[in-house]
């Protein structure tokens, strides 16, 4: 059986292609593909079409693609444990220094993105709406540039961007995640895959692997780092920053209870205005998967 | 429209009774809307596929559920709204792109030194994508209107370029030659000779142009706008509104008609004495 | 130039018939022939001599189906014709040499022909010639090559020695008239000049008003001398003025 | 080329002593030189305000920073392997995308019928744009090396069917209609008029096509793709390399360059009739 | 057609002198002109014969300075020359009706001899026909009424009769005459009709093996009749043969 991998660049799914610990499955009749992808939307997109049969993505993009009817279901999660992630910053010199000297400013963010549900939260906090502030949907690369010439006040971005905005063009953090709750990663597959015991049996595998992969890469921080550089092209200062904020590297099934955020997060995306409906978030929209790498003797395979 | 040879010879008819006179208003008519049947069958079948089931909604909706988005948008004044914003964008980016492109495209195709000194930059500037400009457009001009037209103009201006070049350079040069024998001055040629000779080009180029300017915003609009029909297009990609994105590709391709049948009109207008018409 | 040879190889062409009868023509409201009706017999070979305008150009047309018309047009018996028409311009395809133009639609045995006809307008050596490479007399006649090299059934021919010299013109009218007495075919020759529209035919039709005027019999053996149309010149001169 | 009347009048030399031959090969050479100019000049302007501190390096890096990614690129064989897998993308979406549209072109040039069917179809497809379809093709193509292609191969249909439609409708009528007395086969009008007359449209099709292909790399190459020149770009955009992403557009610019180059050769080859040549 | 009146109009023209010598021509590796030496005198009338392909066209082109040439070519006297063509072609903008098209390049005060000339040309009410929509006649004489609208000082014409009726080119010849009259520009006519020849210029010469083969002057006045030319026709007719 085939088994498409869709992923992005610097997530758990990166290391273990990087180890190339799957290949060995070859000759047990799974053959993996990997398929990298630029952002979490299109990865979905695919995943949807039935082209990709697993992807990692932030909190965002899942929330629209079940608001948009995928038949998408959460198989994992990634537990973030740093609130310094993620973050609003503002050009050194800027005369904003707290929340509420957003107001009437122009702000850079990725429209759909978890920064996007970020910057509700963070408005929220200093009673402002996004009615108070001038939107600007900037990707991260267009919206470097915007930041370096002024064209907005303020930035929305994430790692690793954040830190290489950081120290590469005088940014200034204005208010991270503290105090108002983490966006995580998730994993996703189309329904298909479960009602495939072929493609279910290779999915658990892979969830096996990438728990693996985790520890694995706990332990071998440096390695990591330098792999990162080398593939993304990314330097050593900004992973030397950012790598660290991953730790623990991690993976587990997904529970009834993680749902809770995702759903807070689609009230939050309600109220402003983007989602066009609620998300029948429930039962039918995850599963949970026994313990990943215990679960693995248990597969028949060697 | 030229016709191929039929048959090596023809059988003439014995007696050509009451032959037909050669315009026929009536048959072009009745032609016309025979151009509409390919479209339309897509959509039957396209609904076809929808209702029997054979196609999955969740990937590409029914001709009904996007026109249930569109009256939507539409009642809600925010379809105008982009579409209006979008128009002005490209519109703005046609004049003045296919306006540099009509201008370098004469001056190129009429001067040897410019074309000598131009060309060769034009023709490497053409291959440079959009997307790759973006942070360069956003370092010249930031993230308001200027540059999205900037894009448009850009990407429009190589089709007209292009296309009036050919247009001048595929003047019967007999004719060059007539016009500088009978001493017309600079102004008269242009007007006289080389405009008129290069205009079947140059619509050629407007054609291309009026299409390829809502392909170029699409990327001008995927950056610091909040309106218009590409950023529709690409919020509806990030929101997973299959209909919606269904539905700016339908408003794309009515785009493509209308810009046809200006352009139709135009070379109707301006070639009146084109044999071919 | 020297004498032309004659053009040989299978006779495949025999003359048709062409029965005109309350035939009009008309550009919009411009009506250039208005109930014209007209006989030719097979193999006959007929002038056309007119009025610049009057309509000539507009007559042939519509013999090679090209015009569209009112009233009786009947062209052969029924069976295909094989029709070729030298245009009064040259319309030769410039991006084919002179013997790519001659050989044009010629079916492929007959291909050989296309040489051979352009050695007889006086063009040998200039195969090559790309169409812009060439006088306006050398187009003329390649044109000339191209139509003969056919050997159709019914050769209209529009003015078809206006752009040569009198030495060269007086080499095509010998070659014309030996190919037509050799092939038979049914001939409409459209010309400005008397003494060659009474040289090559039987027949010379006055043409004026979207009608044929004056229709002229020319009974003498072929070929003819200047000399022997001398008379029935000068009468058709007093007709035209 | 042609060249512009130069004045009213003109005063003849007295004595025009041993005349210029018209074709000068020296000369011709001579110019093709200046053709580089531009591009130089910029370079040269670009390295002096980076080096001068004008440029922020960080937005635009130093021509000389350029170079030195380059060569670590092409050390580690990296920007041959892009180059190569995106050379064939685009080579086999051109034959693909450039012969249907040759053929539709000459197909709706020729019969009117086919010409009411399809063109209206054809101009409504034209202004979807292929990054609105991305939903689609991977749909129907999956994400492999397929959809990819056919990005292309839709992409480079266009130009050289509008090109080569435009060119069979300027085919001078009187021709056509001498090719029908002529009782020309179809295949022997095909080969005799049609297409060497709408030759010289068709290679602005091909020229607008070549440089258009790498347009649509960029964006077939960003969905599931982890290779090609279009990658690189887009991958160095994420992560800000900029001295990668002006290489990549350095890249292109060349690409432009022998596209540009190429056609011009084809039709010095193919166009040997051409008076103005 | 009625009689054509004068062109009439301020008297612009001056003809200039023309000297060539040793002037050569070729086309690649084929010699057109080879070492012509020829004097023409200011306002002088000449014709030029000879065979089709022997060169004509491309003296007169070498003339208007359209064809690039080696040795002596002086027209003029160092004044700027106003020199119009009319060429074997009829060149005519298809995009322009034959008002605009015979009005070109003429300066804005000039432009009422437009009108006038195409009325001289026999084509009053045609103005707004395309040349798509003329007959090949009209078409030359539309070229025609061009050429002679702009009252040149070096009139250079390619056979500008050549697609005419008998009728209608004496009407021509008419008009050129009287023109020429009147202006007196320098004028080189090219034909393939010796009567033309004679009855409208002053000296008549035979081009051939890229020469001047032969230069005879016709001293009679203007305007003759037909028989008045009769015997030196015959003579020039010996001369050919
Ligand atoms: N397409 C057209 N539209 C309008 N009028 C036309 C068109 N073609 C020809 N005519 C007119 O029809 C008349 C007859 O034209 P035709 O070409 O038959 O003349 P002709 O006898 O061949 O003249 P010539 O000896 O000058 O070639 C002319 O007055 C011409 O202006
Ligand atoms: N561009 C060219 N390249 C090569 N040969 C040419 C070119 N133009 C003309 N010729 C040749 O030069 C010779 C002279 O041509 P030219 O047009 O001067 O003849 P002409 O005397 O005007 O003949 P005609 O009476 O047929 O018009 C011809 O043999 C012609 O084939
Ligand atoms: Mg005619
Ligand atoms: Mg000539």
């Amino acid at each position: 059986v085939t088994f498409t991998i869709g992923y992005q660049k610097g997530g758990i799914p990166n290391i273990l292609k990087a180890r190339g610990t799957l290949d060995r499955y070859a000759a047990q009749g799974i053959d993996f593909r990997w398929v990298l992808f630029t952002a979490g939307p299109p990865l979905l997109e695919a995943a949807n079409a039935g082209a990709v049969d697993f992807g990692s993505v932030g909190n965002a993009p899942g929330v629209f693609a079940l608001a948009g009817g995928a038949d998408l279901k959460y198989v994992g999660v990634t537990v973030n444990n740093s609130d310094t992630t993620e973050a609003v910053i503002v050009p050194k010199n800027s005369g904003i220094q707290k929340v509420s000297d957003l107001k009437g400013k122009r702000i850079g963010v990725a429209r759909g993105s978890s920064a996007h549900a970020f910057l509700y939260s963070v408005l929220r906090s200093a009673g402002l709406t996004f009615k108070d502030v001038t939107v600007v949907p900037l990707l991260p690369p267009d919206a470097r540039p915007a930041f370096e010439n002024g064209s907005i006040d303020a930035w929305v971005i994430w790692d690793p961007f954040l830190t290489t905005a950081l120290q590469g063009s005088g940014g200034r953090v204005l208010r991270d995640h503290t105090g108002l709750g983490r966006g995580d990663n998730y994993h996703l597959v189309p329904g298909s895959v479960l009602q495939n015991p072929e493609k279910k049996r290779a999915l658990q595998v892979l969830l096996a692997e990438l728990e693996s992969a985790a520890n694995w890469a706990n332990v071998n921080r440096q390695t990591v780092i330098n792999q990162f550089s080398d593939e993304l092209g990314i330097p050593k200062s900004v992973l030397a920053v950012t790598v660290p904020k991953s730790v623990p590297f991690n993976i587990r099934p997904f529970r009834t209870s993680d749902l809770k955020p995702l759903q807070t997060l689609a009230v939050a995306f309600r109220e402003a205005g983007v989602l066009p409906r609620d998300v029948p978030f429930g039962p039918q929209t995850y599963v949970t998967l026994p313990a990943f790498r215990a679960a693995l003797p248990t597969l028949g395979l060697k | 429209m030229t016709v191929g040879a039929r048959s090596r010879e023809r059988a003439r008819p014995e007696v050509q009774a009451a032959g037909t006179p050669s315009r026929r208003p009536g048959r072009a008519w009745q032609g016309e809307w025979i151009r509409w049947l390919v479209p339309l069958l897509v959509v039957l079948g396209w609904q076809l596929a929808a209702s029997t089931g054979l196609l999955n909604p969740r990937v590409l909706p029914a001709p009904s559920a996007v026109i249930t988005a569109a009256w939507e948008l539409a009642r809600s004044g925010e379809l105008g709204r982009h579409f209006l914003i979008s128009l002005q964008r490209a519109g703005l980016g046609i004049l003045i792109g296919g306006g540099l492109g009509f201008t370098f495209g004469i001056l190129t195709g009429t001067f040897r030194a410019a074309n000598l000194l131009l060309d060769t930059t034009f023709q490497m500037i053409r291959t440079i994508p959009n997307l790759a400009l973006i942070p360069l457009v956003i370092l010249w001009f930031g993230i308001g209107e200027s540059g999205k037209v900037f894009l448009i103009a850009l990407a429009t201006f190589f089709p007209v370029y292009l296309n009036t070049l050919h247009g001048v350079t595929g003047i019967d040069p007999r004719l060059t030659e007539m016009a500088r024998v009978y001493g017309l001055s600079p102004l008269d040629t242009f007007r006289r000779v080389t405009l008129p000779g290069a205009l079947p080009g140059v619509l050629v180029g407007v054609r291309y142009a009026l299409g390829i300017s809502w392909l170029a915003l699409v990327v001008s609009e995927s950056f610091g706008a909040s309106s218009g029909i590409g950023f529709l297009a690409m919020d509806a990609r990030e929101f997973f509104r299959t209909d919606v994105i269904v539905l700016a590709i339908v408003i794309y391709a009515l785009i493509g008609k209308a810009a046809d049948a200006l352009v139709r009109t135009l070379e109707r207008r301006l070639l009146p004495w084109q044999v071919s018409a | 130039m020297s004498a032309a040879p004659v053009l040989t190889g299978p006779l495949t062409a025999t003359g048709v018939p062409i029965e005109l009868r309350d035939l009009s023509a008309a550009y919009g409201e411009r009506v250039i022939l208005q109930d014209l009706t007209l006989s030719i017999a097979a193999g006959e070979r007929v002038a056309l001599v007119g009025a610049s305008g009057g309509g000539k150009t507009t007559l042939l047309r519509a013999l090679a189906g090209l015009t569209s018309t009112q009233g009786t047009l009947r062209i052969g018996t029924g069976a295909p014709v094989r029709t070729r028409v030298m245009f009064q311009e040259d319309r030769l395809l410039p991006w084919l040499g002179a013997l790519d133009n001659v050989a044009l639609g010629l079916p492929r045995p007959d291909r050989f022909r296309a040489a051979r006809a352009l050695r007889d307008v006086g063009l040998a050596g200039r195969e090559r010639a790309y169409p812009h490479e060439l006088s306006g007399g050398q187009r003329q006649r390649v044109a000339l090559a191209r139509a003969l090299a056919h050997r159709p059934d019914l050769l209209l021919l529009d003015e078809p020695f206006g752009a040569l010299d009198a030495l060269t013109r007086a080499d095509m009218h010998a070659l014309l008239d030996t190919l037509l007495t050799d092939t038979g075919a049914t001939t409409l020759l459209i010309t400005h000049d008397l003494e060659e529209a009474l040289k090559l035919t039987d027949r010379v039709l006055l043409l004026a008003d979207g009608q044929i005027r004056e229709d002229l019999t020319v009974a003498l053996p072929h070929p003819r001398r200047r000399t022997d149309v001398e008379d029935l010149r000068a009468h058709l001169e007093r007709l035209l003025h």
